[in-house]
């Protein structure tokens, strides 16, 4: 047990997955002595060389493609992708071949490629810098999205993407990035990664998010008590597969929900998981399924930021909204 | 057309060595030639006409290219590695696909049919240029794994535009990677002239990167062999990336679906037709007592006989069972693929969800 | 009135944009002699020139941007994009600068780009001939998105979309392009192009959808008669903005609700349509929205498409789930 | 680093005239050059410092690159148009951008502050290499219209791996469009090495498309001015596409969140330092006797004003209005902004939706 930072954890993770398996190496703008801009590779280069800690030249199509060819011929590329806004140059080669590959071939050719993008806003960055594109990969079929909601967290999931045989988008939120926590040197979570986990039980509303959002609604659960609500938070982890059965055996029992994310409301995961819980759930709801996201506009310049993320204020009024109904 | 280029055979069927571009063209490989091209023709007549009585969705004609297509793949060893367009079809000829897998691609039944380990030869990506950096990253592997082999990357005129071809001749060279590109330049992106792509030729991209690079007759299949020799010899031994302007021609249409007399005069193909690799390859192949009647006759009998076995393969191949659609979307369980499969196989049974 | 197939009817819009403003300029892929893999371009050039249909190298994601350099210079591009699966490449370019150019410029450069993109099923294409990529467009603020449902709606869409001052996503039904209609030469639909359409109005369930589903959701409507049931249709014809307002009033009437779409049903327009139905007529719904959208899948062989598309078959046994609720 | 290239000014301040790139300087213009110079460094000096003290989240330093960027910058016609990268302080100075116009983007109050239609500069793209297809379009636009204007694009070394640029040169190459690339080739793309980029010289690239280039010391403003103009004249006057690779240096860290002391090393920067652009033209202005104490102390005043300005303005400068990021996210109304503006409006003033 150590107390870590994210970026620490992700660090670990990383040296754990490349110590266990020859094949796994990383590419990417920046990793090698710099460490890449959040430090995350830190000291990897040096470690593990030039060879499995690759520096790549400024594009991104290309560092997802050549990937490809790495994982065609046995490889387990880890991508780091070096800020959200700059994944959409490589968005082909992600849905066209890393999403769609393994299927093509019948089955002969897995793609065990780690995407790694730091995303999501709230630390004043300048554009480009905050986004939230987790939905277009949720949607595209042959993908899985995982993202961390803490340093634990982070550690052991993404040494499970990396062993995992199909492509993975890791979301990192770049936000908790320097947050510590007690991190366990085991190899595994529980439920796996690919479910999602109830991190506190109440009996009003059930409180649905990920990765920035979840230390948010702790504390929102928090804060909530003093209003006399008793909330149930729900860390989804896994955005690809969605692991909604945890969500509706509690909202069977709260009758009340709340989805929250930064990225824009419509069409969401949000969306999907009201659309779900909805139809799931649709005799035990007392109030429609909230949702808490970003409006419909670009990530604004970061002096509005605090007006445009999901605030614990803003999640509180929806809370209101569901127990008012 | 410039004729600056690496020239083995000429269209009047005589051979001129080339001192960079050693090659002893002995009866055999001649022979192994003119049957893959032979074959490779073959392939695509058969194709086209099962494609016009409707047992096929599309094909891509290959007639006039089979001289580069053929040349390169002989040029490979067995265990290099390529990576192909939709158009290579003698590279599948000379690789070991069988048409008939590849024919499900155009029917219907399949993505791409080919056992990819078997074959050494990378699925075709029909998202023009995203595969010059499979190859690349493919020939980054070789190189970590310290192994003895080279990768082929083929791609067209039209794909040259594409970034990601670009990307990859940046990556390529960064790490020195064992990669030759070929590009196939037959002179059309379906409708759109090379000249629109590229104003210089498209060998001087190259240099650019620091790509050492030749441009040859496409349409001479002792060339197309030569040359990527020399240039995947020169990948494996670590000398890095090459790059080949193959000149050549399509002289169909763009795939069966195209109408090319909208957009090109007829004398130009006719111009091109009488540069056919065929014609050359056995023109020499008489002056040099390689090719007699008894082994003309036995490639036509193979020819004929490969016809038959795809025709009876084809006509009428059942559609595959529909469930077959939920398979290996990923590698391991994933439940919204397997409640999408239980689902469809509770509807076909006629169970409400 | 004349008699016109969807892609004469967009040839014959493209053609009356260009002729009342020579700002209009059509670039793509094989789009001037050939007149484009659909001809939905035939003759243009002929007639405008060289300089006003432009035939472009083979790079998506330098059509569109150059697209974004001429619309700041005061032009308004109409690019094609050959199908839907190449318009990846510019992904990029579309949600980078085209969604935000506008809003990034504090409202001084619009960006009255008109993206045309043949996509669907059902023609029994090879791979990357049949997607449906309208979701990942929807979810970006700062782009529309328009799909006509017929050649009447093309006719007048195409030149609505064109004559917008924001970027416009304009797909077309590729299975649809050769059904004919009456077309009317007159210059406005009702309501405009921003709004959905009531097609039919039943008593007994809501059939929502677009595109190439508005002639599958009429047919239904039809067969659905024999079992005794009365359908509403509604297309949608405009999936940002949506415009749910109708489909409200409906769903207030009948009390279910069934959505359709080609593309996964995982965060496909059908979530948000379902969300949103169920907040605004929880009180009404007399069974949850069902959603009949594609399988979580890449689109398979074509071998497999009639399984695989939103048949009636599959449509009707949806209908008959919300109707034995 | 090889030498050659152009080069009028050389390090010690001697001026060497070119007979392909004729230039006169008078000392009016070589006064403008340097007020521009000076200008822009202090802009960098406040930025740097207001960034230090929390005001701004960020600041990218341009020091060492200011001789390219003032020289081009002179070359443009008032009516010609540009683009540019984060990096082009020295650009937005001749062009007349407000530094605190600009530095409202690195507040986080504004995306992109300066009026583009007043400046005659793009906004610039955060996402490398993305505008060099904007200046492409642009300058088809320019044909169209028959003006007689030309764009400048500039970007970085490391924007020349991307896809778009080498798409953007295929255009370019192929319309033959009026647009001359600048590519300040300052050595680094944040921590990498312009060798990881390519491995032959930046310029030769352009020779692959069909496109005229020529390498430049970057940091002499008078070789920048000069060839640059040529360059724009050039395009102007129908004769298509330049690409101009100027050699230089970013003698301070990436941005201000970067730490160069992890991949460089202090004498490379010491290098580079001995070859600055300011003290090279001062050096000449001397002994061309262009430079008295008082203009020099004029010019002084103005960067202390405008320091003044500058911190005046941006020192606790409010936020801006909260409604006001849902402004401008169409140019037409959007159903579903208003919505969300009104349910804000409604939140904020303690109304549940
Ligand atoms: C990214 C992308 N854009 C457009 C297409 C449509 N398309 C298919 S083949 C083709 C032309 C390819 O030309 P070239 O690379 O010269 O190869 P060739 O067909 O001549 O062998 C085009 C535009 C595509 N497949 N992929
Ligand atoms: C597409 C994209 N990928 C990554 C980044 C992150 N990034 C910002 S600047 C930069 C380096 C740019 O180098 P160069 O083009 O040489 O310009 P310079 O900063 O040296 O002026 C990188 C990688 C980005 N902004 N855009
Ligand atoms: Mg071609
Ligand atoms: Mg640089």
């Amino acid at each position: 047990m150590t107390e870590m930072t994210m970026v620490q954890a992700l660090n670990a993770g990383l040296r754990r997955a490349m110590e266990s398996d020859p094949r796994v190496l990383l590419m990417g703008e920046d990793i090698g002595p710099l460490g890449g801009v959040f430090r995350v590779t830190d000291g990897l280069q040096k470690d593990f060389g030039e060879q499995r800690v690759v520096d790549t030249p400024l594009a991104e199509s290309g560092i997802v493609g050549t990937a490809v060819g790495l994982a065609m011929r046995g490889y387990r590329p880890v991508v780091e992708i070096q800020f959200d806004g700059f994944v959409y140059p490589a968005f082909d080669q992600i849905v066209t071949m890393v999403a769609k590959h393994h299927y093509r071939s019948g089955g002969i050719t897995p793609m065990p490629i780690v995407i790694r993008i730091p995303y999501g806003g709230g630390i004043g960055a300048v554009e480009h810098h905050s986004e939230s594109p987790e939905a277009y990969f949720a949607h595209t079929p042959g993908l899985r999205v995982l993202t961390p909601g803490d340093a634990a967290e982070a550690y052991v999931t993404i040494q499970q993407a990396i062993a995992c045989d199909d492509p993975v988008i890791y979301l990192e939120p770049k936000r908790r990035y320097w947050d510590r926590v007690e991190v366990d040197d085991v190899s595994a979570i529980s439920g796996g990664p690919w479910t999602s986990r109830v991190l506190r039980q109440g009996i009003d509303v059930t409180l649905v998010g990920y990765g920035p959002m979840v230390r948010t609604m702790l504390e929102v659960a928090e804060a909530a008590t003093e209003e006399g609500w008793d909330c149930s938070v729900i860390d989804l982890r896994t955005l690809s597969p969605l692991d909604l059965d945890p969500v509706f055996d509690d909202v069977r029992r709260t009758g009340r929900c709340v989805v929250i994310h930064e990225a824009p409301t419509v069409l969401g995961i949000g969306a999907e998981v009201a659309a779900r819980v909805m139809k799931e759930c649709f005799f035990h709801l007392e109030a429609p399924v909230e949702r808490v996201g970003g409006a419909f506009i670009p990530y604004p310049p970061n002096r509005y930021e605090k007006h445009y993320l999901p605030t614990a204020d803003r999640i509180l009024d929806a809370i209101e909204q569901v127990m008012s109904a | 057309m410039t004729e600056d280029f690496v020239q083995l055979l000429t269209p009047n069927g005589e051979f001129r060595p080339h001192l960079d571009y050693p090659l002893e063209p002995d009866a055999d490989l001649l022979r192994a030639l003119y049957r893959d091209i032979v074959l490779t023709r073959r392939n695509d007549v058969e194709s086209t006409a099962l494609q016009r009585t409707g047992e096929l969705g599309l094909w891509c004609p290959v007639l006039g290219q089979e001289g580069i297509q053929v040349g390169a793949g002989h040029a490979m060893r067995r265990d290099d590695y390529g990576f192909t367009t939709y158009r290579e079809v003698g590279l599948f000829q000379v690789r070991g696909v069988d048409p008939v897998e590849l024919l499900q691609l155009y029917r219907g039944n399949s993505h791409a049919s080919w056992d990819l380990t078997r074959v050494g030869l990378g699925l075709f990506t029909i998202v023009i240029g995203s595969h010059a950096l499979h190859s690349v990253g493919y020939a980054m592997g070789i190189q970590r794994d310290g192994a003895d082999q080279a990768v082929l990357s083929c791609f067209g005129d039209g794909a040259t535009s594409t970034g990601d071809v670009h990307e990859a001749m940046v990556f390529a060279a960064t790490y020195a990677a064992p990669v030759v590109f070929l590009v196939q330049n037959n002179q059309w992106a379906i409708s759109v002239p090379v000249s629109r792509q590229a104003h210089a030729p498209l060998v001087q991209r190259a240099a650019g990167y620091g790509i050492p690079s030749v441009r040859i007759d496409g349409n001479d299949v002792l060339a197309g062999l030569a040359v990527t020799r020399v240039a995947l010899d020169h990948a494996r031994e670590g000398g890095g990336p090459t790059f080949i302007e193959a000149m050549t021609y399509r002289r169909g249409a763009h795939t069966t679906s195209d109408d090319p007399t909208r957009y090109r005069a007829e004398t130009e193909v006719e111009h091109w037709a009488a540069l056919d690799p065929l014609d050359r390859l056995t023109r020499y192949m008489e002056s040099a007592g390689a090719l007699d009647e008894a082994f003309v006759a036995s490639v036509q009998a193979e020819a004929d006989a490969m016809g038959e076995r795809i025709r009876g393969a084809i006509r009428g191949m059942p559609d595959p069972d529909p469930v077959g659609m939920f398979n290996a979307v990923y590698a391991e369980p994933h439940p919204q693929v397997e409640a999408d499969r239980q689902a469809f196989i509770a509807a076909s049974t006629g169970q409400l969800p």
